[in-house]
């Protein structure tokens, strides 16, 4: 048949972004069918466009969705639809205890909304959170020790950059938009700023921050050309294919490092909590959600499947496939710690970790922050100047939304 | 011949930067991820591999993503020609009072201006109302419309350089109008048809924001979706990507091998010239 | 009944009338729902309040919206440059071809080839090619010896608008080539054979002759790739995503962006509408020129 | 069957292609549409064809009017000036479509097309496409695919004047000959005074979409009705020359120009004031030395196609020519002296243009 | 100047356009190219003009060779048959054109056009397109356009054939006096033999690209070269009839056909076994009693012109035509009888086809 509507919709359809996360969860997902004989779709989209995607359904109860993961930032955007199902609830008919306290709080603080202690809108599936890859072997080479602060970084920076002939002191995602604001953050909360100040004012224009983001500036000039453009990918083509010594990534990386087929500098790769400077170092958080839009036919259903994805035995699996687990006893598993070294390192940074600031309008705020702190990585601004304009567009976004 | 020799190396200088990002995009969907970044860039000599092939077809759903994309383009363009040449027949040949002909043409041009963005939303709303949300049926819908302008831009053209008596010629043997337009008019721009039908297929084929916006599932999603899919959060799969990437060129490049021959003599009948 | 009065030139008799209206209804209406439809939606949305009251503010908000502005700017930079570039390119292309040559027809349909690339992976294949460090283009310049520091591409504040209207160029070249060679062919001989008898020299040939005739042409297809070229999105937005530092960010991204990802669909309404009316004008004088005398249509 | 025009006007928007035209043409009849480019024969067709609509009037087909029909239901053939063949068909296909669109039977078909091709001598080119035709075979296609059927009349327009001269000739004939041995009704249509002339039954004159005067080819020839139809048939046209009657001497006289008229003429002159004497060129006598009451000349440009010789001349500030032996012949410039045969002499009114009487 | 072709040949892959042509036009003449289409006429004159390139061969301006000069090297002026206007030149540039390519001054660019525009009575149409003129006046710029300057030579391809009859005649005429005053070379190609006759100095007859004859008009029409020229040169051509002589009787005879031969033809035919005999139309006497001697006819078709009448008739197998005056007519499969004058009977060796003798 050509153009009838397509085949009877599974029964639970499950908007995923496409990647690692993705994949666990479809895995997760095939088996769940098998037990429980409930066919069930998985939809990858592209994480550029997953947002728009998914808030577009929200917004208009198209339904299509039963169960949406979704990056956690995104999160006050979507309960302020009110189109989410708060998950309570449902806790009350099938576990009165509400979600288990193996889950890390950070990791759960980020389901609320309002953060921390809000309604509870979904169950973290994957526990992202920063972390600092450097390269060991460089680093015994020159007798550098494990950075504990930024400071170290540049030093060590400048010292394997003089050393090595191709191999850059640094690397960084400085790609306007979510990346580089990613990156920034680390460095912004080290140098004891932070986007917003306790009254929810922008803060941009503080000292501290203007002292990060010089320093982003200094780090760039040892990062590999063009660096103003990179995105993940390219940060990590050159930690795998050895040519940068120390950068800022998710764990999705880590199974990478140490895999023959995919990188040149197998066990080479240290792992620490981001380093600090004015202010001990912290992670921003970036976890995977499972959530249920109201627009779902089948919000029991899914409600199980996602109790049923974040359980320790499902959760398992997917660290298995190097998904960071949102469970204490995972990170502690023995068998897990004998497979990824860095949990111990990654269970710290996330513990410690920070959310990016819990707003309905950070996507807008990040856009604007990302563009200039895009334009200074490029050059074309000055960090004072940068900051400054960004400050005053973020104030600008508030004023218009009060 | 000799004149000819620097044509040929002209040619041959624009050929090369024009192919290399094709066979770029071959070499990588056939190299293992190692290969793929090294420096100095590799050629030539690399193990081939198939695996990026065959996680899409296998891991992935990229042959229903093939299917779908075809499915919609096909049909998208077809329907685009059935409506468009009736309407630009209309517009060449029945020439209405008050200079209608040409306004209309203008507006179904104006049309195109339409910046998709301006549309996109509506869309959406449009057809979830009429429950076609995540059909293959919207998509074509939708690309029948991007498609007809330029579809009755270009037959338009084509009609207005066929003579006026060979169909009045065939009105006096004693056919109707509409059967002169099947046995006389439409043999003649059949040429126009297949450099049109080329233009519309890319089009569908193509199309990224829309596919988006008004797919859900991978049961109706098409090709630059699924492909766009393989652009993480972290990675850009290189291998899948590619290899996606030549799936796609391959059918549009296999008919445009097909009517080639079409192409250019088709375009010259005229509907270029405006 | 016998249809009355069907004539192919001169007024309409009834039945063709109708057979008129017959054969425009569908397209039209097509078009009617995909595009007035919509228009009248989005004009709704851009003078709404999300409460839906009535209010201009958004269209106030847009004369202060500098980085609108920018994204205007650079939208004409990259059309103004694409056609220009793609334009003489193709000219070059389809001037060359434009002659009995033996493998004529493989050299073409090669040329076709970055057109049937769909955009998405044209982007991220351009976006790899560039990257200066593992990329091909600086790669291959280094092993010829070349010093490529500099050379940044996208990455470069000063490079990335350039580079991403390179890989328009390189995908949409084709198009413009396969156009004017169908015009070039759909030229008359005499004319040349007439500028030769006179005295004409081969660059004359082609200024007081060959542009003038083929004027026309060029006009369509400047026509049909402005149109694209003012709402390009997906390559761009897959390329840079409008970066380094706002510098390759157009209208359509920052339509979308505001739309989309800020989900303000009446602001986004309210920018679009702005492109819509820069486009339209624009498209309305060209097609003004395509009106005035067109050489090629006459026929002497 | 007789087709009749009765009070047909068209226009296009101010411009009036036909004015207000009423004839008949009988069963059997070939009558030729002659005039100049743009005046009106090819709408007169259209009309009658049902391509072009009418403006005002009704068209009759025997006693039925038909003003209002398709073309279709009319059922005329129609031979178009550029032939009109189907691009994409063989001749055969060319031929056999009029009866395809009838819904014949294939052979009978087949057998017809055979037939007809036969007699215009195509039978060895029914394999071929147009293009690959001569003009004088695209020509014979183009009549072929309108005598296959037995329409109710042949309508041509110009179909002669795109094939090159020596061919133009012959076609001629055999199309004369043809409608001769069919018997059919044939209204042609033609720029061309000779074909006109040779071809027809009957002549229409038109100019600027008005009838000039309708009659037999030598009544045209012989006795132009107006000054339009004396100048435009013959060829070279008439001489004619504006002046007024000299009563008294019973001649006519223009500036450096004195002949003498015969009485009927003079008779017929009395009514108008100013006049315009025409002369063909056949009958002006012409040679090296004058006789008397010869007037003087001075040759233009001298033509010799063999058989006779034409010359044109200037006599004062009048250009004259004359049809004379082609054993004769004279250089440029040369003075010649003639006169005229008094025996074929035309007075036209020069203010309305009418012949006189 | 002189121009002469020497041994040119001219080969499309397998065809032959043009077969070892010698021939010399000198300064100031006129000459002519006739023949069939197809017959090499136009390749003849691009070959001249440096448009389409030679085979083998050499061809001279004076006494240098042009062969492989570019055509503005070789500083010829053209006029197509197509006129080949430009089209989105107004009148006054497509004049211009030649002189701006040679970068004159503008002031003596518009001088010598409004000059130019005055002989030929284009003024008024100056500002006008191509598309907005009629077939004479666009002949008339194309012509305007090639004697702007003064080349070595003018080359025209037919240049009358796409105008109607009447201005034909008449720019014919205009064209002869214009060649005549300006003095100037003219190679002129046509496929029609009345223009030839009476346009040319010379005329240069050609078939499949092999000159046939090579001479003035009227020793070309009374006198042609072979079968080729007799039945090509003339309208309607001359009537030819293949058989035999007689000897004892001093007669041709050919089937239902016998003629009595003049003495000089007896003894030229001594050489032929079979002979063609040839009369031209205006040399058939024709009438409906037959007088001793006459032969029996029945009419074909017979077209009046007016001053003259054309016969076409059946002699048993023949087909012949006859000139008569215009006072005669005849009707459809009429009987007539008919003789040919003695004095001007033409013999072909019916192998060869040269004229005997
Ligand atoms: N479609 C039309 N629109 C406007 N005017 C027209 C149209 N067709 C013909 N005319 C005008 O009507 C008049 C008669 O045209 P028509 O073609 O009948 O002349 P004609 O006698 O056939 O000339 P020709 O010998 O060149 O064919 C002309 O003045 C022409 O300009
Ligand atoms: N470009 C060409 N390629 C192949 N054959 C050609 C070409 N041009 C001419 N010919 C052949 O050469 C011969 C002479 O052509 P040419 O045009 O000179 O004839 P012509 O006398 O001008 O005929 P016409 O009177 O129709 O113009 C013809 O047989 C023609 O088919
Ligand atoms: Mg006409
Ligand atoms: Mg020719």
């Amino acid at each position: 048949g050509t153009c009838q509507p397509s085949p009877p919709a599974a029964e639970l359809t499950i908007a995923v972004n496409a990647g690692v996360e993705g994949d666990a969860l479809k895995a997760a997902a095939a088996d769940y069918e098998r037990r429980f004989g409930v066919r069930t779709q998985i939809v990858e989209l592209p994480y550029a466009n997953l947002f728009e995607k998914q808030l577009v359904d929200l917004l208009n109860r198209t339904g299509a969705y039963d169960v949406l993961m979704l990056d956690d930032p995104w999160m006050p955007r979507y309960a302020a639809t009110g189109e989410m199902t708060p998950l309570e609830p449902l806790f009350a008919q099938k576990a009165p205890t509400g979600p288990d306290d193996d889950f890390l709080a950070p990791c759960l603080a980020v389901c609320r909304d309002p953060y921390g202690n809000g309604n509870l809108y979904a169950l973290p599936y994957v526990g992202n959170s920063q972390l600092f890859f450097y390269r060991q072997d460089l680093f015994e080479k020159y007798g550098l020790a494990a950075p504990k602060t930024w400071a170290d970084v540049g030093r060590a920076a400048r010292a394997i950059r003089r050393g090595e002939r191709n191999v850059y002191g640094y690397v960084m995602r400085a790609a306007q938009g979510n990346a580089v604001v990613a990156d920034f953050m680390p460095l912004l909360w080290a140098f004891g700023g932070d986007i917003l100040d306790a009254q929810g004012n922008p803060a941009l224009d503080s000292p501290e921050a203007i002292a990060a983001l010089e320093f982003m500036l200094e780090l760039g000039r040892l990062s590999p050309p063009g660096y103003a453009s990179f995105n993940a990918d390219e940060v990590a083509a050159h930690l795998l294919q050895g040519t940068a010594a120390m950068s800022i990534n998710w764990p999705a990386w880590i199974p990478a490092v140490d895999d023959p087929s995919k990188s040149r500098v197998v066990g080479k790769i240290g792992f620490s909590a981001i380093p600090g400077q004015q202010r001990a170092g912290v992670a921003a958080i970036g976890n995977w959600l499972l959530a249920i839009p109201r627009g779902s036919r089948h919000v029991e259903r899914a409600f199980d499947f996602i109790l049923w994805a974040t359980s320790p035995e499902q959760m398992r699996i997917s660290a298995e496939r190097g998904n960071p687990p949102t469970r204490r006893s995972l990170f502690q598993d023995p068998g897990l710690r004998a497979k990824y070294r860095s949990y111990p390192v990654q269970l710290h940074s996330l513990e410690t970790s920070r959310p990016r600031p819990r707003t309905p309008l950070w996507n807008e705020m990040e856009n604007v922050l990302g563009v200039y702190l895009s334009k200074a990585n490029a050059g074309e601004l000055g960090a004072e100047d940068a900051l400054r304009q960004a400050q005053a567009q973020i104030a600008q976004i508030l004023k218009r939304n009060p | 011949m000799r004149k000819q020799a620097w044509v040929y190396l002209l040619l041959l200088v624009a050929l090369l930067p024009t192919l290399l990002p094709i066979y770029w995009v071959a070499t990588i969907s056939l190299k293992s991820v190692v290969d793929q970044f090294a420096v100095p860039p590799l050629w030539f000599r690399f193990a081939a591999t198939a695996e990026h092939y065959r996680d899409i077809f296998f891991a992935r759903p990229f042959g229903r993503y093939l299917w779908n994309s075809m499915v919609v383009a096909a049909v998208a363009t077809l329907l685009a020609l059935a409506l468009g040449t009736a309407a630009a027949y209309a517009l060449a040949r029945l020439p209405m009072k008050r200079n209608w002909n040409r306004h209309l043409s203008l507006w179904i041009l104006s049309t195109r201006m339409v910046p998709p963005i301006v549309t996109i939303l509506p869309l959406f709303l449009l057809v979830r109302d009429v429950g076609l949300l995540n059909t293959r049926l919207a998509l074509i819908v939708v690309y029948v419309g991007f498609m007809l302008p330029f579809v009755i831009w270009m037959m338009r053209g084509f009609f207005e350089e066929v003579p006026p008596e060979l169909e009045e010629a065939a009105l006096m043997d004693g056919s109707s109008r509409l059967r002169a337009l099947r046995d006389i008019v439409l043999p003649l721009v059949a040429p126009g048809l297949a450099a049109t039908a080329i233009f519309c297929l890319i089009i569908a084929w193509n199309e990224f924001l829309f596919a988006l916006i008004l797919t859900q599932t991978d049961a109706v999603m098409t090709l630059p979706v699924g492909i766009a899919g393989r652009v993480t959060q972290y990675e850009i799969k290189w291998g899948a990507m590619s290899a996606a990437g030549v799936v796609a060129m391959l059918p549009v490049f296999l008919f445009a091998l097909a009517v080639q021959r079409y192409l250019v003599r088709g375009l010259s009948l005229g509907a270029v010239k405006g | 009944m016998a249809a009355r009065e069907e004539s192919v030139r001169g007024e309409l008799g009834r039945a063709d009338r109708r057979l008129a209206l017959l054969m425009l209804a569908p397209a039209v209406l097509v078009l009617m729902t995909l595009s007035i439809y919509p228009l009248f939606y989005s004009l709704r949305l851009s003078l709404t309040t999300p409460t839906g009251a009535w209010t201009a503010d958004h269209f106030h908000r847009i004369l202060s919206d500098r980085l609108f502005g920018t994204a205007l700017l650079q939208t004409f930079l990259y059309t103004a440059g694409a056609l220009v570039l793609e334009l003489t390119l193709g000219l070059l292309l389809a001037l060359l071809l434009n002659r009995a040559l033996a493998g004529r027809n493989l050299f073409r349909t090669l040329l076709l080839l970055p057109m049937l690339m769909p955009p998405v992976v044209a982007a991220v294949i351009w976006r790899l090619l560039y990257n200066p460090s593992f990329g091909l283009i600086n790669g291959t310049l280094q092993s010829l010896g070349a010093d490529t520091s500099g050379l940044l591409w996208i990455a470069g504040q000063q490079t990335a608008l350039a580079s991403v209207i390179l890989v328009d160029v390189w995908q949409w070249t084709p198009f413009m080539f396969l156009l004017l060679l169908a015009g070039l062919q759909s030229l008359p001989t005499e004319p040349y054979e007439a500028a030769q008898m006179d005295g004409a020299s081969r660059w004359q040939v082609f200024r007081d002759i060959t542009w003038p005739l083929l004027r026309p042409t060029v006009l369509v297809a400047v026509l049909l790739r402005l149109l694209d070229l003012l709402r390009v999105f997906d390559q761009i937005f897959i390329l840079t995503e409008g970066g380094p530092g706002f510098a390759t960010e157009t209208a359509s991204l920052y339509i979308y962006r505001n739309a989309f990802r800020f989900v303000n669909f009446h602001y986004g309404a309210a920018l679009s509408f702005v492109l819509l009316a820069i486009t339209t004008v624009v498209s309305l004088w060209l097609i003004r020129l395509l009106r005035g005398r067109t050489p090629a249509a006459e026929k002497s | 069957m007789e087709i009749r025009f009765e009070h047909v006007t068209k226009k296009y928007g101010e411009v009036v292609a036909v004015a207000d035209l009423s004839l008949a043409v009988q069963a059997g009849e070939l009558l030729v549409l002659l005039g100049p480019t743009g005046c009106g024969k090819t709408t007169i067709l259209r009309m009658l064809a049902g391509l072009e609509a009418v403006t005002s009037g009704e068209i009759y087909l025997g006693e039925r009017a038909i003003t209002h029909l398709s073309p279709r239901a009319r059922d005329f053939a129609m031979v178009f000036q550029s032939y009109a063949l189907y691009p994409h068909m063989s001749v055969a296909e060319n031929l056999a479509y009029p009866l395809r669109v009838r819904h014949w039977r294939q052979d009978q078909i087949a057998a017809t097309v055979k037939q007809v091709a036969a007699r215009l001598e195509l039978t060895s080119l029914l394999a071929r496409r147009p293009r690959e035709l001569s003009g004088g075979e695209r020509q014979r296609v183009a009549l072929g695919r309108a005598i296959i059927r037995n329409p109710n009349a042949f309508l041509l327009d110009e179909p002669l004047s795109n094939i090159d001269a020596k061919l133009r000739l012959q076609m001629r004939m055999e199309l004369k000959h043809l409608q001769h041995s069919l018997g059919v009704t044939m209204l042609y249509v033609t720029h061309d005074q000779a074909e006109a002339l040779t071809l027809a039954h009957r002549v229409a004159v038109l100019q600027k979409g008005v009838l000039q005067q309708l009659g037999e080819p030598m009544a045209i020839y012989h006795h132009p009705a107006n000054l339009f139809v004396a100048g435009f048939v013959g060829s070279p046209p008439m001489n004619l020359v504006e002046g007024s009657v000299d009563f008294s001497a019973a001649a006519f006289t223009a500036r450096d120009l004195r002949v003498p008229l015969p009485e009927a003429l003079l008779t017929a002159a009395r009514q108008a004031p100013r006049v315009t004497l025409g002369v063909r060129p056949e009958h002006v006598r012409l040679s090296r030395q004058g006789e008397p009451g010869w007037l003087a000349g001075r040759v233009y440009v001298c033509e010799a196609t063999g058989n006779e010789t034409l010359v044109s001349f200037r006599a004062g500030e009048h250009r004259l020519s004359a049809r004379v032996p082609g054993t004769q012949s004279y250089d440029f410039e040369e003075a010649v002296w003639f006169t005229f045969d008094p025996a074929h002499l035309h007075l036209f009114d020069a203010a309305t243009g009418q012949a006189l009487p």
